[in-house]
């Protein structure tokens, strides 16, 4: 059987046929999520996409926070399922209290869309596993609030307890605080980051294919489980 | 409102009534005519509606009697003609592009309200060009933008282009829609008239065309989207009508600008396109410049029936508003729907899905009568047709400027050149770290372009190219060019050259030409000067659309960009869209490969009327634009198809404003390799690296295919010289200087955050 | 140091959507009772010596040109008391219903 | 109807990007003696019925689960008077040196 892999679309959400398309790419099979559904429909693992849920005009991810989907996404991850955060998602997964701190506007005050090299620093996530420590991989960054903060104390504990799972290389874009890119939470199942890998997952359209890793990842840990 | 409410039959009554028709910009003859229609005054909301459907913006009045060109000699044979499948009077054309797929393209201006409000101007105006779209039926699939400012160093410039770039930036990227390309040109004469163009693409199935008509008696007229205020009264009028400088310490007409909302229009693209597949669509429309005027009366004169709509039932976002400000509101993320009677309850289920505002608000009637009533009383009774298409039609004068031949003559030639390899150096830095030539990813890194997953090109490359069927590989590619030097020199020959290199932007990356959509920025049409230069380039786009088989389906016209007596350069953009049958064919400009050769397509002459260069060395402007040749360009775009389908060239680049040097420096620099160049026998180095002439383009062919590349040029007739190789981590131009691409780089890149970070 | 505080609002008649979409999720959270919501910016500014007339006037013209564009946005200039009330300065615009100008 | 404004400004210690970029451009645009600026939001909420101590208790929760994101941002709920005036309510957070809670 294969991993079901369940992909929410909030009004406004604009990745979310990429994210589709990716888990596709990576040999699982793609359930579409509504917003306003309450039911996983039984898929093994959920992506929050990225794009401007409810137009972000308020905070981003904080109107999305409060859709019915997102009260059992809520209730399953701390459960232990798999779920990603991308961008928009990270937002909201921070929005939740699923994942700690919170993303502001990006220090210069514009939108930015380039690609972003990264390190992985922890490969011991639901969706890190087919990464090696270490590893350097480049993916698409766009966003216009991806600064990520946090008190110094929660991100000592990030640092200490190896949950900082992505740091920007080459210049952080954002002003993000000590170049985080992606966090994950104590478990290890959710995990939130602002580049997209979902768009680096075919040589045609994306700058590399290095995003793959995180669908492959999730479908391999599930089917092992 | 306290005054009585201003009925039919009031109006009948009360014949001598006075009516501002002034103020709402109506000529005295235009109102004559109006009373002559309807035979009596009109009511206050049908001069409402008449006078925002005749002003110039949506009549077209001055400019119609030369756009008809575009139809009069449109080419009856070739790629372009044959995938026609809707043409120009449609809110967008449409193109065959095989596989059973349709494209539709549009450019369109929104530049008086940018310089006003940038960021919700620019913003607007990416949502306009959107809703053209998705009324045709299509998924919108990628953006382009267009634009051009005054002077990059003039402290304007700094308030208008970053609210701009932001302003299209916001509402595209939150909209999901690729930014695949566009321009940035600086200019000290868009000083207080920057042109704001913005264009959409978009895809659909043959069988989902849908054209705005109102047929069958008893349909019903959804209106859906936001909610109707009190944003842009009058805007399309006075907008576009007149400038709104003071004139005369009189106050300033200001128009009310509008905020968009991007996340309402995302909600409308995909409830549209979810009811069009659902099959519950007969007609619809957009609602733009005009609003609710234009919306029934387009759609009512387009059917065969006549329309009766209740105003009180449009749903308001402020309860004040008169009916004749409902009628000319221009409030934003609004679409008509006409809707069978047994659809409407199907079709206003998709509005609640996606959380959009849907109202019934008329019907359609037999008989052929446009009835708009307001608190039960009837407040319009007119002929759509007379409103929708038979405004008023000018014959303006116009007349060769006086100045055009001392413009001409001064020509370049007795400009000083730089004498040797290091003044060729400093020239070349200078040329390519100049406002215009520089690198433009500051405005491009605020754009997404990777969204939907399908962007096989975008900035920097001479087109942009989307993905539109992911398992064969079809795909299209669009390039918008126009260079307002060119055709200030020469309007004619202007519009030709910005079609030329529009068409050749698009066959370097691979795609076959077939259609053109244009934008039409000139200045005051009661300027007989103005005129004439629209005149003619109209003349000359037409002319060589017909020569190079490109129809035009369809585009837009801003006229009055001027302030006093100083007119824009006249500036028409034209977008040019192509067919690939498998994307992984296309190709990029960036110079990848250690040893592939690098060939110069078509023929150097000195040509430096116009120039780049001349602008950036010295200021100037004058002579003549480069010569155009058509049938060359065809046959260098024939060339570049080929070998981009058979795999003979790694890399192609267009060669235009700027030359050689420009092309090699943006082609290095994008693959992070560099070169090493000849000047070619019998050239004069100077005019190797910075003429202008047409019809040229730089390839990178690996060794493997140079003979079979080389024999194709020469069986087809193409000047081809192999002028260097791809090599090193420097441009050298042999014998004259070396460029490290280090300092090429920082050149290039650090002009537009200098100026606007 | 004195705090003087500039409030910028859409002028009334144009859309905000800022505020539409707080006010379109209100009842999905549950409250109800809130007939409008509009979204606007703030602005603190630390002003160095006295807030006098002459002080406010040029916080005045500030907001004009460069915190508001009056095309579309009304602001307010508001001093802050001691006691954390804020009390709009004459002679600023005053968004809808407010105080005398 | 009364009028009940929420202000949202971002905690003391964040780095407020927005408020820096109005305080770079002062000087360019000659204006001096401004030490510090700040950029938030306000919202202005449009209450049906009386402003009374249960209908300010629910707007402060509206302010804390939803307009304000207090992992960075503090806020204030003000009332606004007859005469333009806006208090600030005791018991929701003041920004920084603000008036007793
Ligand atoms: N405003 C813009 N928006 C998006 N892309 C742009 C914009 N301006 C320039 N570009 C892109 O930057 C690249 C270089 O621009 P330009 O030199 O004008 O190209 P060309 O001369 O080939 O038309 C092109 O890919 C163009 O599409
Ligand atoms: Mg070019």
């Amino acid at each position: 059987m294969t991993t079901r892999i369940g992909v929410v679309t909030f009004p406004g959400s604009l990745d979310d046929s990429d994210a589709r398309r990716a888990i596709g790419l990576a040999g699982g099979d793609p359930v579409a999520l509504w917003h306003r559904d309450k039911d996983l429909h039984q898929v093994d693992a959920v992506v929050l996409p990225g794009g401007f849920s409810y137009g972000d005009y308020l905070r981003c991810g904080a109107i999305a926070r409060f859709s019915p989907v997102m009260a059992t996404v809520i209730e399953q991850a701390k459960a232990g399922m798999p779920v990603l955060g991308i961008c928009n998602g990270f937002q909201v997964l921070c929005e939740s209290h699923l994942l700690p701190g919170a993303l502001t506007r990006n220090d210069h005050l514009h939108f930015v869309c380039r690609d972003q090299r990264l390190r992985v620093e922890s490969a011991d996530t639901a969706w890190t596993s087919d990464y090696e420590r270490g590893q350097e991989i480049t993916v698409p960054l766009k966003n216009g609030e991806g600064g990520y903060v946090a008190d110094e104390r929660t991100l000592d504990e990030l640092e200490a307890e190896g949950r900082v799972v992505f740091r920007y290389l080459d210049g952080n874009p954002n002003g993000s605080r000590r170049d985080i890119a992606g966090i994950t939470n104590e478990a290890g199942n959710v995990v939130g980051l602002m580049p997209h890998p979902e768009h680096a997952v075919e040589a045609l359209t994306g700058p590399t294919t290095d995003g793959l890793g995180f669908f492959t990842s999730a479908v391999k840990k599930l089917v092992t489980s | 409102m306290s005054a009585p409410l201003d009925t039919v039959k009031h109006a009948a009554e009360t014949p001598e009534t006075g009516l501002p028709w002034a103020e709402l910009g109506l000529k005295e003859d235009e109102y004559a005519r109006i009373r002559d229609i309807l035979g009596r005054r009109p009511t206050g909301a049908e001069l409402a509606m008449y006078s925002v459907m005749w002003s110039e913006h949506c009549s077209y009045k001055s400019s119609k009697v030369h756009l008809r060109q575009f139809g009069e000699k449109a080419p009856t044979e070739g790629p372009g003609a044959e995938a026609m499948l809707v043409g120009i009077g449609e809110q967008a054309g449409v193109v065959d592009v095989g596989q059973g797929y349709a494209v539709t393209f549009k450019v369109e201006s929104h530049n008086h309200p940018s310089y006003v409000e940038p960021y919700q101007g620019a913003a607007t105006g990416i949502g306009g060009i959107v809703r053209d779209i998705i009324a045709m039926g299509a998924r919108p699939v990628a953006v382009m933008d267009p634009l051009r400012f005054g002077a990059a160093d003039h402290p304007d410039t700094k308030r208008v282009l970053p609210g701009v770039v932001a302003g299209i930036g916001g509402y595209g990227n939150c909209l999901g829609l690729p930014n695949i390309g566009g321009e940035v040109v600086f200019d000290a004469c868009y000083q207080g008239n920057p042109l704001v163009n913005a264009l959409c693409v978009g895809v659909m199935k043959h069988e989902d065309i849908h054209l705005a008509k109102a047929a069958g008696t008893g349909n019903k007229v959804i209106l859906y989207g936001a909610r109707t205020g009190g944003d842009g009264i009058g805007g399309a009028s006075i907008l576009a009508s007149e400038t709104f400088e003071d004139t005369d310490g009189k106050p300033a007409k200001r128009p009310a600008v509008q905020v968009g909302d991007p996340f309402q229009e995302k909600l409308l693209i995909e409830c549209t396109l979810e009811a069009f597949h659902a099959g519950l669509v007969v007609g619809i429309q957009d609602l733009g410049a005009a609003g609710l005027s234009c919306a029934t009366s387009e759609l009512a004169s387009n059917g065969s029936g006549g329309m009766r709509v209740e105003l009180d039932d449009v749903p308001l976002r402020d309860s004040s508003l008169s009916p004749e400000e409902i009628l000319m509101s221009e409030s934003q993320e609004r679409m008509c729907a006409v809707v069978e009677p047994g659809n409407v309850d199907g079709f206003l289920a998709i509005c609640e899905k996606w959380e959009v505002t849907a109202t019934v608000v008329g019907e359609v009637t037999d008989g052929d009568r446009l009835e708009i009533f307001w608190h039960g009383e009837k407040i319009v009774d007119v002929d759509p047709k007379t409103v929708a298409h038979e405004g008023p039609v000018y014959e303006r004068p116009y007349a060769r400027p006086d100045w055009q031949d001392a413009l001409q003559a001064d020509d370049p030639a007795r400009l000083p050149r730089p004498a040797d390899g290091d003044a060729l150096r400093a020239a070349a830095l200078a040329l390519v770290s100049s406002p215009n030539q520089a690198a433009k990813s500051w405005v491009t890194d605020q754009y997404d372009r990777y969204v939907l997953g399908d962007t096989v090109l975008a900035q920097p490359e001479d087109s942009g190219m989307i993905r539109i069927d992911a398992g064969t590989g079809l795909g299209v590619a669009v390039s918008t060019d126009g260079n307002g030097r060119y055709a200030k020199l020469d309007p004619y020959e202007g519009a030709r050259l910005a079609l030329a290199e529009s068409y050749r932007n698009v066959a370097a990356t691979g795609a076959q030409p077939l259609a053109v959509t244009d934008c039409l920025n000139f200045g005051s049409p009661e300027d007989p000067a103005a005129m004439w230069q629209f005149a003619e380039a109209t003349r000359g786009l037409a002319d060589a659309c017909l020569e190079l088989g490109t129809p035009v389906t369809g585009g837009n016209v801003s006229l009055y960009n001027q302030t006093g007596e100083a007119a824009i350069h006249p500036t028409p953009v034209v977008g040019v869209l192509g067919v690939i049958d498998d994307v992984a064919r296309r190709t990029p400009m960036a110079f990848r490969e250690e040893g592939h050769l690098i060939y110069l397509l078509g023929e150097t002459r000195e040509e430096l009327g116009g120039s780049a260069w001349s602008q950036v060395a010295h200021g100037h402007l004058g002579g003549r634009p480069p010569r155009v040749d058509l049938e060359r360009e065809r046959l260098l775009a024939d060339i570049l198809v080929s070998a981009s389908r058979d795999g003979m060239v790694d890399a192609a680049h267009d060669v235009s404003d700027g030359g050689v040097v420009q092309a090699l420096a943006e082609s290095c620099l994008k693959g992070g390799k560099g070169a090493r160049v000849v000047v070619p026998d019998g050239l004069d180095p100077f005019v190797f690296l910075f003429s202008e002439s047409q019809g040229r383009a730089l390839v990178a062919v690996p060794r493997s295919e140079e003979l079979r590349f080389a024999d194709m040029c020469a069986v087809r007739g193409l000047p081809a010289a192999r002028v260097g190789v791809v090599d090193g981590e420097a441009l050298e131009v042999q014998g004259q200087f070396v460029l490290p691409l280090a300092e090429l780089r920082s050149a290039h890149e650090s002009t537009l955050p200098e100026l606007f970070a | 140091m004195a705090r003087v505080v500039v409030d910028v609002m859409l002028k009334p008649e144009i859309l905000d959507p800022q505020g539409q979409a707080v006010q379109r999720a209100l009842p999905r959270l549950g409250f109800e009772g809130i007939s409008d919501v509009r979204q606007g910016k703030r602005f603190e500014l630390e002003v160095e010596g006295p807030v006098d007339g002459s002080a406010l006037a040029r916080i005045r013209e500030l907001a004009e040109t460069f915190l508001a564009n009056t095309v579309i946005e009304d602001f307010t200039v508001k001093v802050r008391e001691t006691d954390g009330t804020e009390r709009a300065v004459a002679g600023t615009d005053i968004p809808s219903e407010g105080a005398p100008a």
